[in-house]
């Protein structure tokens, strides 16, 4: 028992325990939730940060616990792992504040921080998977921690957006159950290995790799949202805003990406990924998502339903990254899995924001709200305009990337993919901007719950956004510098194709 | 039950009795191996009784013993819980109440010499119990309303005598180092009886409480006091 | 002669068989029991062809015996609980339950 | 080797002093758990660490006497018992008072004794004795329901009941008949596949599919556990049940194992897959909670029986040690799970006086702590991780895959979403816009030990049931 053996553990337990101690937490205690919130979140950001040190040098983290013969629970921290461990650590302090917040005076508080706090856990533990049976593991957990604070609110259509959500999410965990057991059975224990670790398989096996590859997908799909598996995200729209922040940014869709990502890598491997046809598979499934998203997201009037079929768009440029053969797309997609999460959250709080303060919900509602909400509005900007991919903002260096490793991939088609969905990310985004900013504010807002005082809105609720946006800033315009999520996730690529 | 339930009865019972038939038949011409019965005449001596029946229900399977009267006491219980019925009497004619006052001395009397007879010859406690049993029920058939049983609390001492016994008896033994129910051999006879004596009245008590297929107490009142 | 007595096994049997699947299917309380009982009666014939009392079942046939006896207590109760509540049980009486 | 008899010695005495102390009866009746728990803790131990135990009682010799034996298999199932009959008798302390207490604890402690008695037997007839015993003190409980429909489903159980042990002991008198010897090994080894056998087998497992509510014949099942009060159905689904699962898998495996063929087994498991589907349709369509509950049972002991064609496909080794690991990691999972979700039920419905599930959201939202047993005995049932079925199923699918058995994969997988949609149904009434409630636990006597039994399904079980395979691999099946 060292701190190789035990960061791991402690880094999923830090969420946890004070998350299964919120659940006793008796309604009134305001103070004890959120220190118990707070000091779990920031416990697990050093906890990070010690990881994060030692897995740049080189340094093995290892947890495992044995629960059958063969069938270890193996928590561990390569790169990838870091990366993810950090967006999720970082977005979830930011985003408790914000609950904190919003949540002000609603029922049920110490369900909703414990299931939240599980949710994380859950996440984390996703991501310091080791290999794939333990991913499956806490991937449905976290479906099942996920489906309370989707149906928190209690009102029929929550309930009708849980329960859409569910049978989405558990069919999807069903088949990657399948596809798992039957990898499992195929090759014994399926280990995150950099480079894949199916290279030994013979040759006649290789039609049951491409049907257990569909199976996986199939399960890693629904979560990210892949078209035709995406028809839960906008439904689970009805959740709280911090909640559509988590799931879309941080926990649910990112999730799935991040399976992709593991699956391609470092179970199958890229050449064999490729060798098998299974990256045009997942480029065109990819592609059509990307399209189709912005296509439907055009059409929303709704605000957060227009950001759900971005998210269903935007999150693929994971999956485009990782279909592309060559470390230039492999850099593009994963450093989307922290652009697209620091960028949506942003947009999220935002929408949220307008929400709770004036009573905004369309885009409609929206003209002349730049007025009223400069600070916001300016984070909603950074976030769109970062979305489309102006630079210097965060989505920028994601699409600069990927265009390049399409480039050097000689797959010329994602060019034209890429640039489709940026104009289509433009028609609706900018819109948005134009009302905020440049249309005359009506007589009165929809419903104003929060009265402007010394700031737009509560404290709670401005600086996360305002936070975040800044960080899709420092993301690229520091897209150079040590620990930059561009920086991390070249070494990343680099140990992935042992440049 | 109409005509096509019987029809399908009828043609699953039909072959399923042949093939019954047919094990029945190659069981019973295979030559078995040593049958226990004679094993358990030839260690009959260790025992400390003489009928090979009440060695294999006190002694050699005394354990089973102690559980099947659990059954009846679990039967007895159930009974018991299913709260009152209504008593049907009829009012008993004169020649029977007086037969009755010869008969059930003489059956209390005839149960007493098969649970001493049974160390010996054909009897035992089981079948002491069921005379035992009838006498009750034959009280009840005259109107008798408790049949001759003592109060709730006694019946409920009555009911557990037997398994009491063998519990105590097992205890014991197991608590002296010889091992559950494991008699020591010189006093085998006498725990033997002991246990059979309480056998006897805990079956005898149990049938005949287990007639009017309700809790003990004053007939007729639906509810009684906790 | 083993011609007579191979009939009558099989009739021994059949009727066991009969007796078991009645009482297994039908609808009436008091008629199952009934058939049950009846279907313990002839059950010890069947233990006697099997040359079976070295095994002590006189401790099974009450064993079974009992079980009628509670079979019958309990069928008893089918047919007039609908309008005699128990004192002692909770007040809350349940809705029907389908089979 | 007293343990073993201990552990059937004490719960029976237990029964016999809350029997002549009838006020009593409730303290009396937690003592006796206690030592029961206790008793049932030696034996583990004492198997833990000799692999197997037996004693022969009344000090003669195993022809003439009867054995006790206990193996991992035995230990596994005397744990469970042990465990959910601790948190019944807690749960039940609180539950019942005055004459219904006094019913209930004598033939609970009988039960009890009837459960440790038959998991610890080592002979033929001695098991059909704990089978009349587990019979009739399993209906007469069910009865103390009290009402007409009550009484009628008890009633149906007891036929059922006993005409199953009756088949098993026409079985057993075959084997007697033409082995002369009712110890277990001893008619192990005796055993001549032939007609004698094969009849026997047909009869005793026949029987015990019946007492296991197997489908087609677990008509009896729904209305007995769904009428029955609340602790008596957590014991009933998840002990009585399981006693006669226990039984045809120890004569699966230790008697017959000369004469099972592909055949039987296929059947069994496709009887266990029909009640897979049939439970879940039913428990999907329950109108009521604990009919909900007992549908779910029989889809569940459905999951049990599509072992036998595994272990068929699978030669002995560690796929076969993987698979008795598993089956006995389904059949404890859902012991705890099962019983919790009966215990929550009853503090449901005794808030609110009904079980009915379309009316159930206020009562669920204002009750945490059992809302919350139910959703991890609801993870549990439904075998998502990281509950001990979800490892149960993980190995039962790869020796499906591992054997190319592709039907039952599909079986599986649709029994997993067929109970998810069933618990969800359930779990999504608890969230609606009723006000919140002041804390985590509301009754904490009836709440605590079901959420208890819950944590150890959908947690305890799942993390750490390695144990388990060094159990079972000093015990019976000998690989």
């Amino acid at each position: 028992m060292t701190l190789d053996t035990l960061l791991p553990a402690a880094i999923v337990f830090s969420s946890l325990v004070p998350g299964l101690l919120i659940f006793l937490v008796a309604e009134e205690s305001h103070r004890l939730r959120i220190l118990l919130n707070l000091s779990g979140a920031l416990v697990k950001l050093l906890f990070v940060a010690i990881m994060i040190w030692g897995v740049y040098h080189d340094h093995n983290y290892e947890s495992r616990l044995t629960l059958a013969p063969g069938l270890d629970l193996v928590l561990q921290a390569d790169a990838l792992s870091v990366l993810f461990v950090t967006l999720s650590t970082l977005l979830w302090l930011v985003t408790t504040v914000y609950a904190i917040g919003y949540l002000e005076q609603t029922p049920n508080r110490s369900r909703f921080f414990g299931f939240f706090s599980l949710c994380v856990s859950s996440t984390v533990g996703i991501a310091l998977a080791g290999n794939l049976f333990t991913f499956l593991v806490f991937y449905e957990i976290l479906t099942l921690t996920t489906y309370p604070l989707v149906a928190h609110r209690g009102t029929p259509e929550s309930i009708r957006g849980a329960r859409i959500y569910l049978i989405y999410t558990l069919s999807g965990g069903v088949l990657l159950l399948t596809g798992t057991v039957w990898l499992h059975a195929l090759a014994g224990p399926v280990t995150f290995t950099q480079g894949g670790m199916l290279g030994a398989v013979p040759t006649e096996q290789h039609g049951t790799l491409i049907a257990i590859f569909v199976l996986l997908l199939g399960g890693l799909g629904v979560k990210a949202a892949l078209v035709p598996l995406h028809g839960w995200l906008p439904e689970s729209m009805v959740a709280p805003a911090p909640v559509s922040a988590l799931l879309h940014a941080v926990a649910v869709v990112k999730a799935g990406a991040f399976g992709i990502l593991r699956v391609v890598y470092d179970v199958y491997g890229i050449e064999l990924a490729d060798a098998l046809g299974l990256l045009t598979l997942l480029g065109a499934l990819a592609s059509a998502t990307i399209l189709y998203g912005s296509l439907r997201a055009l059409a929303q009037d709704g605000l957060k339903k227009r950001l759900a079929y971005s998210t269903v768009s935007q999150v693929s440029y994971i999956a485009l990254g990782a279909s592309i053969l060559g470390p230039v797309a492999t850099v593009g997609g994963v450093v989307h899995l922290v652009h697209q999460g620091i960028m949506k959250i942003t947009l999220f709080f935002c929408a949220g924001n307008y929400a709770e303060t004036l009573g905004i919900h369309r885009v409609s509602q929206m003209d002349g709200v730049g007025r009223r909400m400069p600070w916001t509005t300016l984070a909603f900007s950074v976030g769109a305009l970062g979305m489309i991919g102006l630079p210097p903002i965060a989505g920028f260096v994601s699409k600069w990337y990927l265009g390049l490793g399409a480039v050097t991939a000689e797959a010329e088609w994602v060019l034209v993919v890429l640039g489709l969905s940026t104009l289509l990310n433009a028609g609706y985004f900018l819109p948005i901007l134009y009302r905020a900013w440049f249309r005359p504010a009506p007589e009165a807002w929809p419903e104003e719950h929060i009265p402007p005082g010394r700031l737009e809105t509560m404290g709670t609720l401005l600086w996360p956004p305002v936070i975040t946006a800044g960080l899709c800033l420092i993301a690229g315009l520091l897209a150079e510098a040590p620990f930059s999520p561009l920086e991390w996730t070249e070494l990343i690529a680099r140990r992935e194709y042992g440049l | 039950m109409n005509r096509t339930p019987s029809l399908v009865v009828a043609l699953l019972v039909a072959p399923l009795a042949l093939v019954l038939l047919w094990a029945f038949h190659e069981a019973l011409t295979q030559p078995s191996g040593a049958r226990l019965a004679d094993l358990a005449e030839t260690s009959l001596s260790r025992t400390g009784v003489g009928n090979p029946v009440t060695a294999v229900l006190l002694s050699y399977r005394g354990y089973d013993t102690m559980l099947e009267l659990g059954v009846l006491l679990a039967a007895l219980l159930g009974i018991w819980s299913l709260g009152r019925v209504s008593p049907g009497f009829h009012p008993p004619e004169l020649a029977l109440t007086a037969m009755v006052a010869w008969v059930v001395p003489l059956l209390i009397l005839t149960a007493g010499y098969l649970l001493w007879a049974g160390a010996e010859r054909p009897g035992g406690a089981f079948q002491g119990g069921a005379l035992l049993g009838a006498a009750g029920v034959i009280l009840r058939l005259t109107g008798e309303r408790r049949l001759g049983l003592p109060s709730e609390r006694a019946q409920r001492r009555l009911a557990i005598a037997g398994i009491g016994a063998f519990l105590a008896v097992g205890l014991g033994t197991a608590a002296a180092g010889l091992g559950f129910l494991a008699y020591p051999e010189s006093w085998s006879k006498w725990l033997i009886l002991l246990i059979e004596t309480a056998t006897t009245l805990a079956v005898g008590m149990t049938l005949a409480a287990a007639y009017p297929g309700g809790p003990p107490g004053p007939a007729g009142n639906e509810r009684d006091a906790p | 002669m083993a011609v007579l007595i191979l009939v009558f096994d099989l009739i021994l049997v059949a009727t066991l068989l009969g007796l078991a699947l009645a009482a297994l299917t039908s609808r009436e309380p008091s008629r199952a029991a009934t058939l049950f009982i009846a279907f313990g009666i002839w059950l010890s014939l069947v233990w006697a062809r099997l040359q079976a009392p070295d095994l002590a079942l006189a401790e099974a046939a009450i064993g079974a015996g009992f079980g009628g006896a509670l079979m019958l207590a309990a069928a008893r109760r089918t047919a007039h609980r609908a309008t005699r509540g128990r004192g002692d049980e909770e007040t809350e009486p349940d809705e029907a339950h389908p089979p | 080797m007293d343990s073993l008899a201990l552990a059937v010695a004490l719960p029976l005495l237990a029964a016999l002093l809350a029997t002549v102390w009838p006020a009593r009866a409730t303290l009396l009746g937690l003592l006796g758990a206690l030592a029961t728990a206790a008793a049932a803790l030696m034996v583990i131990t004492e198997v833990w660490e000799h692999g197997q135990l037996s004693t022969a009682l009344g000090g003669w010799d195993i022809p003439l006497g009867i054995a006790l034996a206990a193996d991992g298999l035995s230990a596994a199932l005397l744990a469970m018992t042990a465990l959910v009959g601790l948190a019944i008798s807690l749960y039940a302390a609180a539950y019942f008072d005055g004459r219904q207490a006094m019913h209930f604890w004598p033939l609970w402690l009988l039960l009890w004794t009837a459960l440790n008695g038959l998991f610890l037997a080592g002979d033929l007839f001695n098991l059909y004795v704990t089978l009349e015993l587990l019979g009739l003190s399993a209906v007469a409980l069910g009865a103390l329901g009290g009402d007409r429909a009550a009484v009628a489903a008890s009633l149906r159980y007891l036929l059922v009941s006993l005409l199953g042990s009756i088949s098993y002991l026409l079985g057993v008198v075959l084997l007697y008949t033409a082995h002369g010897s009712l110890d277990l090994a001893r008619v192990a080894a005796a055993l001549q596949p032939g007609p004698v056998a094969a009849a026997a087998m047909t009869l005793m497992i026949g029987g015990l599919t019946m007492k296991a509510a197997l489908f087609p014949l677990h008509f009896w099942l729904p209305p007995a556990h769904a009428s029955a009060p609340a602790p008596v159905s957590a014991a009933l689904s998840a002990l009585v049940v399981k006693a006669a699962v226990y039984l045809i898998l120890r004569l699966w495996l230790d008697l017959f194992a000369p004469l099972v063929t592909t055949g039987a087994a296929m059947l069994l498991g496709g009887l266990g897959a029909a009640a897979v589907i049939w439970g879940s349709w039913r428990a999907l369509h329950a109108e009521r909670l604990k009919l909900l509950a007992a549908y779910s049972t029989v889809a569940q002991i459905g999951y049990l029986f599509l072992f036998p064609p595994l272990f068929q496909a699978t030669p002995p080794g560690p796929g076969r040690d993987d698979l008795l690991a598993a089956l006995v990691l389904m059949i404890l999972t859902h012991g705890f799970a099962k019983s919790a979700l009966f215990l929550a039920v009853g503090v449901i419905q005794k808030r609110s006086g009904h079980d009915r599930i379309a009316e159930l959201g206020g009562t669920a939202q204002r009750l945490p702590a059992t809302t919350f047993t139910l959703g991890l005995a609801g993870i549990a049932l439904i075998g998502l991780p990281p509950s001990g079925s979800f490892t149960g199923k993980w190995l039962l699918l790869n020796g499906a895959f591992a054997s190319g058995q592709w039907g039952w994969i599909l079986v599986i997988l649709t029994g997993t979403l067929m109970t998810a949609a069933y618990v969800f149904r359930v779990l999504s009434r608890a969230f609606n816009l009723e006000p919140t409630p002041p804390g985590f636990v509301t009754d904490a006597r009836t709440e605590l030990p079901a959420l208890l039994l819950a944590a150890i399904a959908a947690i305890g079980l799942g993390l750490a049931a390695a144990p388990l395979w060094p159990l079972l691999g000093g015990g019976e099946d000998g690989t």
